[in-house]
């Protein structure tokens, strides 16, 4: 049986937000609250990288285990759905969840947080699905149902985020850790930054052994490229 | 192809995870809202499992014990009379305004109590019972009252705790209460106005409940922009100081309605029958003799008509 | 504004009513108070808004299934392929068009949000205008009227160069078209359009170095490349769908990708190795690479010797860049430099990439020159993987450009020489003296015919003022302006002004206006940035999702483009109210002469037809409407990496029919995909380069030698076919008859037959004939490009060596400042560098991005990125309130963003923000419900003086400012 | 404006359609001297007592004593506005935060089944408050069955009318149109009731 999983490929992800406002296209989710986000680290240094994050369907979901009103579901397709007309908004599912993915359209006082809101992997609510204006509005559209996969994968600009059947998902990722691997080995990695400074432009920091990690200069020039890696 | 190639994604997820010292540096996310640049919530699983495996079952034991107590106390006690029968004279022990003190609270605490207790176990009782719909609709509006009554509550308990401090320091002769167990070894346990044992209640409803009410304030008003990690250690805080403080109300509510015969009518009229006083308050009782506080009157009907009660709605 | 959540339910109001029970319906009415009412309810009212349907019409709507219509992103030029969802004319859903050859479905923010167009939510409208400092709504009628009341009052008054037509590169290949068209009836090349503050010199400087301006290649060849090289480029954010095809490459073919910023961006965490340079130095950089590939022989000199003018010159002058000079102007170490050129030179073919970085500065010409040399000097040019893959802006500025919405410039890169006119004329068919009639009479300017005697040059044939300097052209003293009279009349068809420097000026150029005339779809920062009481009109403009035509993509592909929804509100297609406005002011027979005219609405596929007959120089005349619709209609066959077409309807055709599409639409041209590649025919889109410069200089051969494209009859080069040169060639017999009455006289520009084209094509020859690329433009201020400091540099101690040009007395009509500017040191005073670029949520001027709730909520403050040495020099904090304030007063207040993208004494600001003005928050001034929900100061408030050296671009990649706490 | 398709149907039933003929007139333009002059009359009626009587005679009263001119204004204040009036009279826009979304596609659906179009002329699109009170008011006058007209008020006019005439009601500029705004809750309401009658 399929086991639906997002898989988010860093190396590829370029923070372009996408995905979330594909999110917010397909179920009009409203301003304050976002199913899916973005999330940068080192940023602005080597090594930085993305990585989009919503609800990741866990298997023993935190959320789920926490409710106090039970209002958790989990589909045959490992889809964890959640239902609003029984959720009371007591934000535990937001504190156990390892991703921060539940959302509360408001955090006004008294606790005042309305219904949770979530990626629900495009799967409409918890109930029958019908694609009505009722459970629109209350989760969104239902893709699934429709036979198509989450949008916010479908639109991903470089196909970083991926969803879908688990071994699908890990079958291309294979495959692209797999050419990344054999880049790597050709020497084609490993960033360096240097440059300019403002004040200290005739300091060149240390680069030595950095150069050597290319391949030898007396190559010849008009010689065939390396041939690409499959 | 070489084994030993790693995943590239490896560091990152390292990074991620606060392992392997590996530097998240400055962590950004275009979505701006509480906690939205924390990846991964490393105290989830801590609070998930507090909650679930420790504070839920353990609420329920502490509870469950102290309701048994109060059980096994009771079939072995049984009720406290007025060993003397009722005299035929009152001392004013209440006034008014602590008495009004005294009711907004305990109404806003049981109510608290019974909320906050549906809150805990209600996915147990209320979902498998009423359905998901209705027992969420309820679940609901416990909630909403608990949410509600909690800052009148703490508006409450601090009138509560200056109204009631007259008589509630501690001194010498509580040891001696104490030491005898207020009275259930050791023969009679003399105490002035309050008692050790209420003495007890009085501050832990003070300092266990001003916990309660911090970290239930802190919880109440999400809008502060607090994180998860400060919910959930408020929520920690806010879990173990109401359960201590329910259990100790337990004992407190048993003693001040069934348990013992005159006692309730004190916080209802105001009044207590001297026989009660002596019995239970000899010190205070010598010094109301003294001050010429006993007032003459008839014997205060066991048990006031809610109709005729002065303060109906209480 | 921040939007407030809006919370989870709604209450249900209808669910407080008790349902009646004992009383009959019928019983429920009669006793109610509608009887008291009865004798006035008696007698009705009609209805206004709605009507009983036809049968027809209702049985035709009544079917309400989902429509899927086929569009294209109107947001940047990759050019994404978008699905619409329409139910009932509204447009309900949005789905990847995953077969489609560019995007593969994907999308960026803004292509992702793109269905929020169809709310119109923030939308101007009704036309409205501005009395006495308040938003009033007019009639279309009233509007039109009005406008060209004013128009013609001062045509009458100061001449048709007093009105400014600025156009925009939102518009379609039709409207752009049109608009230059009704530009030139009108009588003015005061006519403009974003592509001069953006590639205009990217245009001008690859043109001039082998023929076509344009990107060489496309964004599916760079799966080919071996290796990247992005300068100035910080796609992941501009083009963010380009990522897909470039991180192919890189994993699959273990290309390096190499970027080269001042900034570290989010293109640059990607990269295989990322080069910090000091902002304004990239010849410098080039010419630094270049000199460890020539020093090590590393060139490919065969592809000098038979495609390249001028390298040795180059050479000259690249000896002098040694490692130790190029490091102490760019800051970039030499190893780094090094390395970056030994990656280019082994992995081959390898790309380069640039954009804004490179073009947007006083010597924008040098540097996208020198970029090309780059690839020249490695022979990366004409070849799947290599080319110049110059990313493009806005979704149609390609197409825009092609169409000549420019002040220097008739479609088809035709120029204002006379031939180019006449050309027109007769494409339009109108008398060429009528058109001349139109034009100011007297003479602005001086120019040298062929043999350098100087003689007057009639208005038309004189480049107007570009967009970069409109506001000089209304606030010059009149006497230094080579015009008439200054502008008076502005009309901003599509083009935000906070995309422009010189804020203040620029607010009191809006206020010395007779009047300001706003097209657009949103009210943008042109409405309220003025203290203006009256004398601007506001009027809606429909979005390309509310009308149909064609958009040209970065690599020149040639996109379909279906109506989404009906034109909302009242708001009109820019086509329409060409045609009204055109018809009060009286030339709309003229104009719409061979276009036919469908109420209010030029029909777009005849406007097709018209430039199909007219641009012949860069191909835009084998696509007819109706291979552009087949195109679009099967955008799921073709190639995802060479984007050919196999097998199918469209078989051995590109995608789009990238222009150059030689001949008419019957000869089946499939489109050149990458320019220049000798390894194909000329009909199956090879190409080689363009002979445009003559054949020879000094006695040196500027025609290919011993290179041509495959199957070429002329087995070596040639100059552009001409009909006297089809006879010397013995094969004007080719030519039908009717050819030959038409191409008599005629060369392969202007024979309206495509007769020339078809029979060159026929012997395997590319029309334009067969030269070298020239690495020396002689006709430009730096023949050899060479490296100066900017205007506002940071480096005055540089000066000396690399100073900047002399000013000049009449540029583009303006007198125009460099030395006298760059002459101040305010380095001390002013000690940041300022750069400005891109986020990818928003685009150009904002209006538009900024109004849309799903991406407004991602950037809701305009903000400023500096490093942490300099914050910490300042004593600020992330998030603190500052002042931004450049050299010449301009100062913004904003948001500080603390980071090390920036290196320690550069700042970087977005350019999107709009609606503050130095402090104050001017959302009120916006007619109600029509303030874009973010806004912010805009950067250009604090951007200086400064204009590239041939195309008058404006300096925005390099300033400098000082950063205080406010 | 036309009349047209009479059948004859009992006078309550044609009471009813004029409120909404007469609701359509107020709020789908400036309101005309006609329509005021029709209003007027209104405050002649005998009060019954109930909100309805009281909404119908106050707005009779405040169309006496409101300067046709100002009511102009008032009209372009709440809404015309410009880019948008205090006030924002479509279904979609209550129902969803946002223009012309999908109720609108539904509703032109449902439009179309029954019969009916929007006006050439006329380029707002159909969930406007005044259109689908004229609709109601056709689908009355031509006698169109209980349970149909019912489904269409129901689905998208009590959906949010009540919010919407309570925002008029509450809105800046609002002054005549308060008087409006209380007819519309009244009669919404009353239809409601009406609505939900078995029999
Ligand atoms: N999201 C989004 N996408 C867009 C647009 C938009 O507005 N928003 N606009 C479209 C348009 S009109 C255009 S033209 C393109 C532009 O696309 P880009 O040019 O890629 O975008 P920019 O951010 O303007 O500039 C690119 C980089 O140039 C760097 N730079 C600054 N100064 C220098 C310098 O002196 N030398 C070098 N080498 N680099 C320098 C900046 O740090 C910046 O990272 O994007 C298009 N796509
Ligand atoms: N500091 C700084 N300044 C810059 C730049 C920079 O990097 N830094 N970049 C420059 C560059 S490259 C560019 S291209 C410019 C871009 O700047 P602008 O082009 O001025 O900005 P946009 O907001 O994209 O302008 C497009 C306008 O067209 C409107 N529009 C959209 N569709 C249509 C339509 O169908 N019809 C009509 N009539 N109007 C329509 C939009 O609402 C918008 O107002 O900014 C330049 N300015
Ligand atoms: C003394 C009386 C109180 C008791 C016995 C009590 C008890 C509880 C209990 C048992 C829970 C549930 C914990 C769980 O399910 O894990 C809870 C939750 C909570 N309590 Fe209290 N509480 C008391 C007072 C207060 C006060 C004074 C406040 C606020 C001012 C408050 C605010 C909250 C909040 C916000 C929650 C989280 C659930 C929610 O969002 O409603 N409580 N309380
Ligand atoms: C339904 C619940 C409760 C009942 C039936 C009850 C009953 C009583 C009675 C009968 C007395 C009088 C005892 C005496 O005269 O010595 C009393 C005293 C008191 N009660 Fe309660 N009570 C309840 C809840 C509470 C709560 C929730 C609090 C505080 C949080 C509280 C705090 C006190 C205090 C401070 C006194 C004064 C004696 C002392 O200081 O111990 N009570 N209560
Ligand atoms: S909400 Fe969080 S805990 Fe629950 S399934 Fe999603 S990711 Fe897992
Ligand atoms: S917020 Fe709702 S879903 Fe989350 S734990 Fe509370 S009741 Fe359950
Ligand atoms: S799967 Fe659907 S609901 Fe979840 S984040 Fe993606 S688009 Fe949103
Ligand atoms: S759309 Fe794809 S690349 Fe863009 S932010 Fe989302 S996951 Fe990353
Ligand atoms: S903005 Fe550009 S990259 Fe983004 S979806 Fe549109 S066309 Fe594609
Ligand atoms: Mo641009």
């Amino acid at each position: 049986m399929a086991r639906m999983k997002f898989y988010c490929d860093a190396e590829r992800c370029i923070e372009c937000n996408g995905c979330v406002t594909a999110c917010k296209n397909e179920h009009e989710v409203p301003w304050g609250v976002n199913r899916r986000r973005v999330v940068t680290i080192k940023d602005g240094q080597p090594g930085e990288r993305s990585i989009s994050v919503a609800c990741m369907h866990c298997s023993d979901a935190p959320c789920q285990a926490v409710c106090p009103v039970d209002c958790f579901t989990t589909t045959k397709d490992g889809i964890v759905l959640h239902n609003k007309d029984t959720c009371i908004g007591c934000g535990y599912c937001f504190y156990a969840c390892p991703f921060g993915a539940p959302q509360f359209p408001s955090d006004g006082a008294f606790s005042s947080r309305g219904k949770m809101d979530k990626c629900t992997f495009c799967a409409g609510g918890p109930e029958e699905a019908d694609n009505s204006a009722e459970e629109f509005k209350k989760y969104g559209r239902n893709r699934i149902a429709e036979g198509k996969l989450p949008l916010c994968a479908e639109m991903c600009s470089t196909k970083a985020l991926l969803a879908g059947d688990a071994n699908v998902v890990s079958d291309i990722y294979r495959q692209r850790v797999v050419n990344r691997a054999a880049s790597a080995m050709l020497g084609g990695a490993g960033l360096q930054q240097t440059g300019f400074q403002a004040e200290v432009t005739n300091v060149p920091p240390a680069l030595e052994g950095k150069a050597s990690d290319m391949p030898p200069t007396d190559a010849k020039p008009s010689a065939p490229p390396p041939a690409p890696a499959q | 192809m070489d084994e030993s190639v790693k995943n590239p994604g490896i560091d990152l997820w390292n990074a991620v995870r606060g392992r392997e010292g590996t530097e998240t540096g400055q962590v950004r996310s275009q979505v701006d809202s509480v906690d939205s640049t924390t990846l991964v919530n490393m105290n989830g699983q801590a609070w998930q499992q507090y909650r679930m495996d420790t504070l839920i079952p353990n609420a329920a034991i502490v509870l469950g014990l102290v309701l048994l107590a109060i059980v096994v106390f009771r079939l072995v006690r049984g009720k406290i009379p007025i060993r003397a029968g009722r005299s035929t004279h009152k001392i004013k022990r209440f006034s008014t305004f602590q008495r009004y003190v005294h009711w907004t609270t305990a109404i806003l605490f049981v109510a608290l109590s019974i909320t906050g207790v549906v809150l805990l176990f209600g996915r147990y009782v209320v979902i498998p019972v009423f359905g998901a719909e209705i027992g969420g609709t309820l679940t609901w509006l416990f909630k909403s009252i608990h949410d509600y009554a909690g800052p009148a509550f703490a508006v409450a308990l601090v009138v509560l705790v200056v109204t009631f401090i007259k008589g509630n320091l501690p001194n010498l002769s509580d040891l001696k209460w104490l030491a005898k167990g207020g009275g259930l070894f050791g023969g009679h346990a003399s105490a002035g106005r309050y008692n050790a044992g209420e003495k007890g209640w009085y501050w832990t409803a003070a300092i266990v409940g001003a916990f309660v009410v911090v970290s239930g304030l802190v919880m109440d008003f999400p809008n502060f922009g607090q994180g998860r990690d400060t919910m959930t250690y408020y929520h920690w805080i806010h879990s173990i100081s109401a359960v201590i403080v329910m259990a100790f109300a337990m004992g407190h509510i048993y003693m001040g309605t069934i348990a013992m015969e005159g006692a309730f009518e004190v916080m209802q009229t105001g009044y207590c029958d001297a026989n009660w006083a002596k019995e239970h308050h000899d010190e205070w009782y010598a010094e109301m003799q003294q001050a010429g506080e006993i007032e003459e009157g008839s014997p205060l009907p066991r048990q006031v008509n809610a109709e005729a009660s002065p303060h109906p709605n209480v | 504004m921040k939007l407030t959540k809006i919370s989870g339910q709604a209450s249900n109001p209808a669910s407080a009513t008790p349902a009646i029970k004992s009383v009959s319906r019928r019983e429920f009415l009669q006793t109610s108070s509608l009887m008291a009412g009865g004798a006035v309810l008696a007698t009705g009212l009609g209805t206004g808004m709605m009507r009983k349907a036809d049968a027809a019409d209702a049985a035709k709507l009544a079917a309400g299934e989902t429509k899927e219509v086929r569009t294209i992103c109107t947001h940047c030029s990759v050019g994404c392929g978008i699905i619409a969802e329409v139910q009932n004319g509204v447009w309900t859903g949005q789905e990847p068009a995953f077969d489609h050859p560019f995007n593969l479905g994907a999308h960026c923010a803004k292509g992702a949000a793109i269905r929020e167009h169809g709310h119109g939510e923030r939308r101007i409208k009704y036309p409205m205008k501005l009395v006495d400092g308040k938003w009033k709504k007019l009639s279309w009628e009233e509007a039109i009227n009005e406008v060209g009341d004013k128009l013609l009052q001062i045509r009458e008054q100061s001449g048709p160069d007093a009105v400014y037509w600025l156009g925009s590169a939102k518009h379609n290949n039709e409207q752009a078209y049109l608009y230059r068209k009704m530009a030139s009836l009108w009588g003015t090349n005061n006519v403009d359009h974003q592509a001069r503050i953006c590639h205009s010199t990217t245009v001008a400087g690859v043109a001039n170095t082998w023929g076509y301006g344009a990107m060489t290649n496309s964004y599916n060849d760079m799966h080919n490349s071996k290796a990247i090289f992005m300068i100035g480029a910080n796609s992941a954010e501009a083009h963010p769908v380009a990522l897909q095809h470039i991180l192919k490459a890189k994993e699959e073919n273990n290309a390096p990708l190499i970027v080269v910023d001042p900034r570290f961006t989010r293109t640059a965490a990607h990269a295989s190795q990322f080069v910090r340079i000091r902002p304004g130095t990239d010849v410098p950089l080039i010419w630094g690479m270049l000199h460890h590939i020539f020093a090590n022989g590393w060139e490919d000199k065969e592809f000098i010797r038979q495609r390249v003018y001028g390298m040795d010159e180059i050479k000259a002058e690249v000896a002098k860049w040694t490692p130790d000079e190029v490091e102490r102007v760019t800051g970039v170490p030499e190893a780094e430099v090094k390395q970056a050129a030994q990656t280019m030179a082994q992995y081959r073919p390898g790309t380069v990439v640039w954009c804004m970085g490179g073009t947007q500065h006083t010597i924008g010409n040098n540097n996208t020159r020198a970029y090309c040399i780059f690839q020249l000097a490695l022979g990366n040019m004409g070849v799947a993987g290599g080319g110049t893959n110059i990313f493009r802006g806005h979704d149609n500025v390609q197409g825009a450009t092609d169409f000549g919405v420019l002040s220097d410039s008739l479609p088809g890169y035709y120029g204002l020489e006379e031939g180019g006119w006449k050309h027109w004329a007769k494409v339009w068919d109108v008398d060429f003296e009528w058109v001349k009639g139109r034009f100011e009479p007297g003479k602005y300017e001086k120019g040298k015919d062929k043999d350098g005697k100087e003689i007057d040059v009639a208005v038309m044939n004189t480049k107007g003022i570009p967009v970069s300097r409109w506001i000089d052209g209304v606030l010059e003293d009149k006497a230094n302006v080579a015009q008439k009279d200054n502008v008076r009349a502005m009309i901003m068809w599509g083009h935000a002004p906070n995309s422009q420097t010189r804020g203040q000026e620029m607010k009191k150029a809006f206020e010395k206006l007779d009047m300001l005339v706003i097209v657009d779809p949103y009210p943008t920062v042109s409405a309220v940035m003025h203290d203006r009481k009256d004398g601007v009109y506001l009027l809606p403009a429909a979005t390309q999702f509310e009308t149909s035509g064609s958009v040209t993509a970065s690599n020149r592909s040639i996109q379909w483009r279906d109506k989404v929804i009906e034109p909302l509100f009242e708001s009109k297609p820019d086509h329409s109210i060409m045609y009204l406005l055109t018809k009060k002011l009286g030339f709309e027979k003229e104009m719409f002469k061979h276009i036919a005219v469908n109420g209010e609405e030029p029909l777009i596929e005849d406007v097709v037809r018209e430039y199909n007959r007219g641009m012949w120089t860069i191909g835009y005349t084998g696509q007819s409407p109706e291979r552009l619709k087949q195109h679009q209609q099967n955008w799921g066959i073709f190639d995802y990496t060479s984007l050919r077409a196999n097998g199918g309807v469209c078989d051995g055709e590109f995608y789009g029919l990238p222009w150059p599409c030689w001949g008419t639409a019957e000869m089946k041209h499939p489109g050149t995909a990458n320019l220049y590649d000798t390894s194909m025919t000329v009909a199956e889109g090879g190409l080689n380069f363009r002979a445009n410069f003559g054949v020879e200089r000094d006695g040196v051969n500027l025609l290919a030698e011993d290179s041509w494209s495959k199957g070429a009859e002329i087995q070596d080069g040639y100059p552009e076919f001409t009909a006297d040169l089809l006879k010397k060639l013995g094969w004007w017999d080719d030519l039908t008859e009717a050819e030959k009455t038409a191409a008599e006289g005629k060369n392969w520009k202007n024979d309206l037959s495509g007769g020339i084209q078809r029979v060159a094509i026929k012997h395997g020859c590319a029309p334009f004939g067969n030269a070298k690329a020239r690495a020396v433009v002689w006709t430009f201020p730096d023949p050899v490009p060479i490296h100066r400091e900017p205007l506002y540099t940071s480096r005055h101690d540089l000066i000396e060596k690399y100073p900047t040009y002399e000013d000049r007395k009449s540029f583009w009509r303006l007198p125009t400042r460099y030395k006298s500017v760059q002459a101040t040191d305010h380095s001390k005073d002013y000690p940041i560098i300022l750069t400005s670029g891109r986020l990818v949520e928003y685009e150009g001027g904002g209006d538009e991005t900024r109004s849309n709730p799903w991406l407004a909520e991602l950037q809701q403050d305009m903000f400023v990125e500096l490093n942490p040495r300099d914050a910490n020099n300042a004593g600020l904090k992330e998030g603190d309130d500052v002042w931004v304030e450049g050299p010449e007063g301009g100062k913004i207040k904003v948001k500080a963003l603390i980071t090390e993208r920036v290196a320690a004494g550069v700042a970087f600001t977005p350019f999107h923000f709009g609606g503050h003005f130095q402090g104050q928050d001017l959302r009120a001034k916006y007619p109600e419900g029509c303030d874009p929900y973010v806004l912010g100061e805009s950067c250009n408030i604090a951007f200086t003086y400064g204009y590239d050296s041939v195309t008058a671009m404006q300096e925005t990649k390099c300033s400098l400012c000082r950063i205080t706490k406010a | 404006m036309q009349q047209e398709g009479h059948t004859t149907i009992a006078p309550e039933q044609q009471y009813r359609a004029n409120v909404y003929r007469l609701l359509a007139a107020l709020l789908r333009d400036v309101p005309a001297e006609p329509v005021l002059a029709y209003a007027r009359q209104l405050a002649d009626m005998s009060a019954g007592g109930d909100a309805l009587a009281t909404a119908l005679v106050g707005l009779g009263l405040a169309a006496r004593h409101t300067d046709p001119l100002a009511i102009d204004d008032e009209f372009h204040a709440l809404f015309i506005g410009l880019g948008r009036g205090e006030i924002v009279p479509y279904g979609s826009w209550y129902l969803t935060g946002f223009l012309m979304e999908k109720p609108l596609g539904l509703l032109r659906q449902e439009l179309a089944a029954l019969g009916f179009e929007r006006d050439p002329a006329v380029k707002e699109p159909e969930d406007h408050v005044a259109a689908l009170c004229e609709v109601m008011a056709m689908l009355i006058e031509t006698d169109v069955a209980f349970a149909r007209q019912a489904q269409f008020f129901n689905q998208h006019l009590t959906s949010w009318q009540e919010r919407f005439y309570q925002d008029l009601q509450q809105a800046p500029s609002a002054a005549f149109y308060q008087t409006v705004a209380q007819l519309g809750v009244s009669f919404i309401r009353f239809e409601q009731q009406y609505f939900s009658i078995q029999r």
